[in-house]
């Protein structure tokens, strides 16, 4: 720190441009976030940032210009800091965090991933066809462990293999076949660490939105109201049909179990009285068919 | 419902189901009789084919043979 | 179909279904009746739990309206 | 259906279900009033619980008929 | 529900549902009639074609027959 | 339904639900507010056990009507 | 639900679900506001299809009227 302040006394008028401008764009923004860009190639970012032109802005910046920058600013800003971390970079919006990190999360895509890194979960080979006709390449799968064979003229998996454990560094061999048989294991893009927005800020497990939820949530609050609505009575053109409809079948089932001579529920007595005669002729002419005239002979 | 059977006993036997009839019926199985709902039965039985009304039943009936339950 | 009626309507009413009681419902419906049929249905009924076997016709209908076919 | 809509009514606001009521209901209503059905509604009610007989399905013969088409 | 029940009593009856005759039944069956209720209710059915409705609860009803199984 | 809604809310958080509450909601929610169905859906829940109300499913004719299709 | 049911109650009136218009009606209710739940709310519902939540809650009431009452 002590050197970083001593550096602070000279310096050169770029640096000092770079944590003008990084305070200027905090200012201009209701919203600003880290992220982290570790692995993205630098087109990548480019990609990246031209599909975010419309939500936020992005910039990198070297880590010690950011500190400096968010160390000016006042409220809890330079609290942000301890999201600085290798590989940051700065984002800036006027959406809200929630969205912020639904758009970042977007910009997530599947990526190859290189020798020596550490598999982030189990790499998988499926057993299948690939689209490599005979050739040198059948020696190179074997030899990083990919149990291939030449299956109706094509270069063939035979079975599906675990070919990388979680936590283990992926061999350099094996890195450039996964990439061959387009197996991407990396999920790469901008991870939002944290976001500013007015004095709060937001991490990650906080601004993840699980919309089923809220899709669920919905469809309950509009259950409850209906319930409610139907079960006061309380007409609303959403609830006039289902009040009228349970009211004629109150009546009916009314008319029907205490045996209402209705013109309305006559048609259902008839039918009921004969579906239990039916009925009890049945059990009759099971002991003894002579019970029961002809026609409920069955 | 011992009206409304007294009702079909009559229609199955190819009688008129007037009041006189069904209070015949029903004093016969030792009934005390309503007079008044007689009047309603048979006034809510005019109009009403029967025989309909119990196709109807036919329907339903198989159709509760077939359900699991 | 006249004589389960008329056992119904005994039922219904909590008279006991016997062959006297039968013959007096059919006759006051003015219908000829068969003794031995009479006989046959009450013998065919001892032993039949009716309320059973109504509750399960009653049943049976709304809950085939229910099924999904 | 209007007299039992009329009786609903009735016992929905917690009031006594007696013929005088039910007249002065359908009268309201402009509707002129058959007394044998009345007595027949009210004699059919009694003992009946009410909330219980609006709750239990009726027999749906009509509805399963149509359920397969 | 009283409300419904005496537009569905009017509707029956063939009457207009208008604020005065459903006024005039609720208080004809003792009920003191809330106006709010009564002018939410005629907004309500606006439009609204009552036998189609009423046709609904045909199908609807087994399904609530389901229940108690 | 959004008079509903705003009842719902009310009670949700706790308050009361009166005219002027549920007024002020809807205002603050840009609607135009009419004053007989605020009044007629506080008098609808008036001495309604809400929580109850809510959890007994209502009576559920047109879903049901779908559902054999 | 306090939150879900201002935004329903806005997607009902036609009205944009914002965070401003979330927070006035909250607060006209008397509600202390969060922030971060009104943002998140409206963050989240931007993608959510409203109509289909709501149609599926007339769906699920018949298997509510199904469930063991």
């Amino acid at each position: 720190m002590a050197e970083e302040k001593h550096h602070t006394e000279h310096v050169p008028e770029w640096k000092k441009n770079e944590i003008e401008n990084i305070i200027e764009l905090i200012q201009s923004h209701k919203v600003f976030g880290m992220v982290g860009i570790e692995g993205i190639l630098a087109a990548k970012i480019q990609k990246i940032r031209r599909d975010l032109k419309d939500v936020a802005v992005l910039k990198v910046s070297r880590n010690t210009l950011t500190e400096r920058a968010l160390n000016q600013l006042g409220e809890s800003i330079p609290e942000m800091n301890k999201y600085l971390d290798k590989q940051t970079a700065l984002v800036f919006t006027n959406e809200s965090p929630f969205k912020l990190y639904k758009v970042l999360e977007q910009t997530k895509t599947p990526s190859p991933i290189k020798g020596g890194a550490i598999a982030p979960e189990d790499i998988i080979v499926q057993k299948g066809p690939t689209s490599f006709p005979p050739g040198p390449i059948l020696g190179e799968l074997q030899s990083a462990g990919i149990p291939a064979s030449i299956d109706a003229g094509k270069v063939a998996v035979k079975e599906t293999k675990v070919v990388c454990k979680a936590g283990e560094a992926v061999p350099q061999k094996l890195a450039t076949m996964l990439a061959k048989l387009e197996i991407y294991p990396l999920i790469v893009g901008l991870d939002l660490r944290a976001a500013y927005d007015n004095g709060t800020i937001y991490e990650p497990e906080l601004l993840a939105i699980d919309e089923s939820q809220y899709f669920s949530d919905i469809t309950r609050a509009a259950q409850n109201a209906f319930n409610l609505a139907v079960n006061t009575a309380y007409p609303t053109s959403a609830t006039i049909g289902t009040l009228l409809a349970k009211a004629f079948a109150e009546s009916k089932n009314l008319g029907v179990n205490a045996v209402v001579f209705d013109s309305g529920v006559m048609d259902t007595l008839l039918a009921k009285a004969h579906v239990q005669m039916t009925s009890v002729a049945s059990k009759a002419a099971d002991k003894d068919a002579n019970a029961v005239d002809d026609q409920l002979r069955e | 419902m011992e009206y409304i059977y007294a009702a079909l006993l009559l229609h199955n036997a190819g009688k008129a189901i007037t009041e006189d009839a069904i209070t015949a019926v029903l004093q016969a199985a030792g009934i005390e009789v309503n007079d008044a709902r007689v009047k309603a039965l048979v006034a809510a039985l005019e109009g009403v084919d029967i025989e309909e009304a119990i196709a109807k039943a036919a329907f339903a009936a198989p159709a509760a043979a077939a359900a699991p339950a």
